[in-house]
């Protein structure tokens, strides 16, 4: 197999220790356990959504592993302003954290940035598919993606846009957070989905409605890359079920420049580490001999 | 390849009340558990909230909010969902104590049911809101506490646990309110055998199976739901344990 | 588990033998292997998809299985006007055949339909995502949509209309066509989707861009079902993902009257009798009181 | 639950110029496959087409088209992705007689060389295009046919069958020109051994697997790709075996 070099510069902005970073949304509530995972691994992290008002989230079930993948509507349960200081001793470590944020209106996410004068980087919650009012509900409309964009941006630190892939045309909206200056995209966040309990005769979500990650994603995830990839010009970030070094190959050569990594922490807590093994080698090639190869 | 693992729907056959304000709900379906894993029980249009298992099948729920509210309007013929079982459980090896506060017996008492456990310290803040004192006092070596001394100790359980050589049990299996497993933890460390100690932890949780991150402890990032819900207490001496927890937005409480 | 009766009247105007159908574009290229998998349990055929003029397909690898799932970009591959003769003695015999017509403009999906007076019923394939001017590339657009369904609907034969997931909103889309007529809706198609082969360094697919199906894609289909019974009054056929009896009942409580069944042929070519002999019993209930029970 | 097949990328280590319009291609890979069974041989940028197996990690291939004209500009060190095995492969009992005209002994080379074949009729139009006949001739009782008599019997297979008595068969493997195969099977009908016949059939095929249907025969709407390719002369003999077959787009041809 194909061996990399962990990363030499900085990818959209942020310094990685190596390709692979935690997604959003998951064990990302609190500094430690952010903390945990990149002891075990993760190159970088990414917090959990951090909104303009604290929330409880959705009631349960909020989570439940289907074939091949997750579903969830967990709601953007946040503590807002609080977690300033929930995360602080890490940004004080000058650890590789991306604070993600969500909120309805531009001025919401600049509201929220505005809490973080210390975070690396921003990544933009323009993709979660069950929350009333934010997420893919505004992530849909690329003026709407460029406004927010712009809004964060303004704050001068990288800003990374998460994508919905339940579009027509994810190139149209990558092409609009690009305009509003995001340093990358990332790409993807969960695909609309519903289970229904049969023995209860409804759907097994407290919130019905979810988003489906994992392994069954992986095809849909390196579609959108690949389209992102031929669409913008600023790096790409893939996730969606990635679970192995091969697969951490093949969205680079859909054009990641790096990847993210949620779902497969449910199988193994040491994906991170275990991908890191195979990945990489000291006589590595650097990824960027590969990045978008599948183009060509 | 993840599984699928959609809620198992269990039927409920039988609704016992065991004090004003703790039932057990037996239900159809035997669970293949350890003693100290947890399900999360769904109460459909409700919500779903975690629960250690009391049998095979069944659960034992105080009353303390919406959900339990709800799951306590159920009767035999209703349907909860129920997904697990899930956690470590306990582990004990050698000569074991059991100490249980209140709804924390529930458990100790799987532990206890199996034979492997030889001293149990059972406590409750009254004697009706003991909790299967008789099912116990069968199966074990059964010493009871109340905070208002209705029935056996008057006072707390720790008082007789320092009664007892704690150096004397190999395991010391404990669940509770965490302020009383907090001064269970400060006896074992200061007899230095805090390893022993094997204290099973009640955090808010969500996703029961270690993806979310709602019920990380504090300072090493734990999974309540995944790496424990019991840890040895070492493990939690110089944790979050008695000093703060998270609520459903992530914020301390 | 539940059991069921089978039909007593018929489906989107199409009388089933049972409530699972043979998806378009699985073993549907000869009536031989269409009367086959009649044998083999199917309650009723879609045949593959047939347009104004003959295609050989795209180039190979054009279906590759992938984990829970089946990518592919066969890229409407059909004999056209030949395939009349093709069906006929099927059609002779009353089987339950839906004849799959696919087109670039209305006029094309009527001059299709033209060919087949004696088909029970047309699906309108509105939505193969990798087919140039044809599929998801016209069924994004619900005017178009209504518009080819009024020009098969002319003929006075049941409708049924099939829809990519690949849209923003799929209720939008459904509201199209039974605006135009339809007398089903059927959902979904594939979702877009792309594997790349680390070994060779490029897309998997001849035709680089493909369709996800399988089990990976269940809790898509069920989302968009449980959707469209909302948005629509007319029935509405679950696609994707179906292996069992208890994926059955979870598509009907989201909505569906009937399902259609593909992808699992690859791992069982006798999945119609299979899931037919969990689903069924002389004392079963009409599928009546389950459609759309988890709306309740 | 569908296991993931993505083709096998392998590197070509040998070319093997088998005759003017036959090559073979070795690669760096071993299949575990049966005689008679296929894969799908993805040409990068070209076409996927079926080919039998010559070998565990090789495969026989005649210049026909453009993707085997591609095939044939490769050289060693070049990449070409496998996937398979796929179908069924012969299934041969007793005594058996194999029957290959031109490229159609590539399935029953596999088949001679494992010592499964004890008598090999072998046919080509000219001597050059005969292939594998001095492997075939260690290993089983090889006769051969060329249409233009430059070697060995001056005619097709089918005269060389007519000399032996087939029923002295138990098996009788085949596999060339569908018009060969055509004659040897009327003769077997004639005889009424029909079903020891195991004729492997080539059909224009998609996906492989058994999903796509364009490889589908009538009357039976059999599977070439996986219910055959290899189908007893009972199976074919009402079939559109020597009658038609169909084409990229499904019309007969």
């Amino acid at each position: 197999m194909i061996k990399l070099q962990t990363p030499t510069e900085k990818i959209g902005g942020v310094p990685l220790t190596n390709h692979m970073l935690l997604a959003a949304g998951v064990l990302g509530t609190t500094a430690a356990s952010l903390s945990r995972m990149l002891r075990l691994g993760a190159g970088g992290v990414i917090t959990k959504s951090i909104g303009p008002e604290p929330k409880d989230g959705h009631h349960g079930p909020s989570l439940i592993p289907v074939s091949g993948g997750i579903l969830n509507a967990m709601g953007l349960p946040n503590p807002s302003q609080e977690f300033t200081g929930e995360i602080a001793p890490l940004l004080a470590e000058n650890a590789p954290v991306v604070i993600s944020i969500f909120g309805g209106t531009p001025a919401e996410f600049a509201k929220v940035a505005g809490w973080f004068p210390d975070a690396p980087a921003f990544e933009l919650n323009l993709s979660c598919p069950h929350a009333e009012g934010y997420g893919a509900a505004i992530g849909a409309n690329p003026r709407v993606v460029r406004e927010c964009t712009e809004a964060v941006k303004a704050f001068g630190k990288p800003v990374w846009v998460k994508l919905t892939p339940n579009v027509a045309d994810i190139g149209v909206i990558g092409r609009a957070a690009e305009e509003g200056g995001a340093d990358a995209i990332v790409a993807i966040n969960t695909v609309k989905a519903m289970r229904i309990s049969t023995g209860m005769r409804r759907p097994v979500l407290g919130n019905k409605f979810g988003g489906l990650s994992g392994t069954a994603v992986f095809p849909i995830a390196v579609r959108a890359v690949y389209d992102l990839y031929e669409a913008c010009t600023i790096p790409v970030i893939g996730c969606g079920g990635i679970s192995t070094a091969d697969n951490v190959l093949e969205m680079m050569m859909a054009g990641a420049a790096a990847v993210e990594i949620g779902s497969a922490v449910y199988d193994n807590i040491n994906v991170f580490a275990d991908i890191a093994e195979d990945l990489y080698a000291p006589n590595g090639i650097p990824a960027g001999e590969l990045v978008g190869c599948a183009h060509d | 390849m993840t599984e699928e693992h959609m809620p198992a729907v269990v039927t409920i056959t039988k609704v016992i009340d065991e004090t004003p304000t703790i039932k057990t709900f037996v239900f159809d379906e035997l669970f293949n558990i350890r003693p100290g894993q947890f399900c999360m029980v769904w109460v459909p249009g409700v919500d779903e909230i975690p629960m250690a298992f009391s049998a095979a099948n069944a659960i034992t729920v105080m009353k303390v909010g919406d959900a339990t509210a709800a799951l306590f309007t159920l009767k035999e013929g209703d349907k909860i969902g129920i997904r697990g079982p899930f956690g470590n459980g306990f582990f004990p090896t050698g000569k074991v104590l059991a100490i249980g506060g209140g709804i924390g017996v529930t458990p100790l008492f799987t532990l206890a049911a199996g034979g492997e456990v030889d001293t149990f310290i059972l406590g409750a803040r009254t004697a009706e809101e003991l909790v299967f004192a008789d099912e116990l006092a069968n199966v074990t070596d059964l010493k009871i506490a109340t905070d208002d001394g209705t029935r056996g100790y008057h006072g707390f359980v720790t008082g007789i646990l320092d009664q007892l050589d704690a150096t004397e049990y190999d395991t010391i299996c404990v669940c509770g309110p965490e302020m009383m497993m907090k001064g269970i933890l400060d006896r074992l460390i200061a007899r230095g055998i805090e390893s022993r100690g094997q204290f099973s932890l009640h955090r808010y949780m969500k996703c029961g199976v270690g993806v979310c991150g709602s019920c990380c402890i504090d300072h090493e990032g734990l999974r309540v739901c995944r790496d424990g819900p019991v840890f040895t207490g070492d493990i939690i001496r110089n944790s979050e344990f008695a000093h703060h927890h998270r609520g459903p937005s992530g914020r301390k409480e």
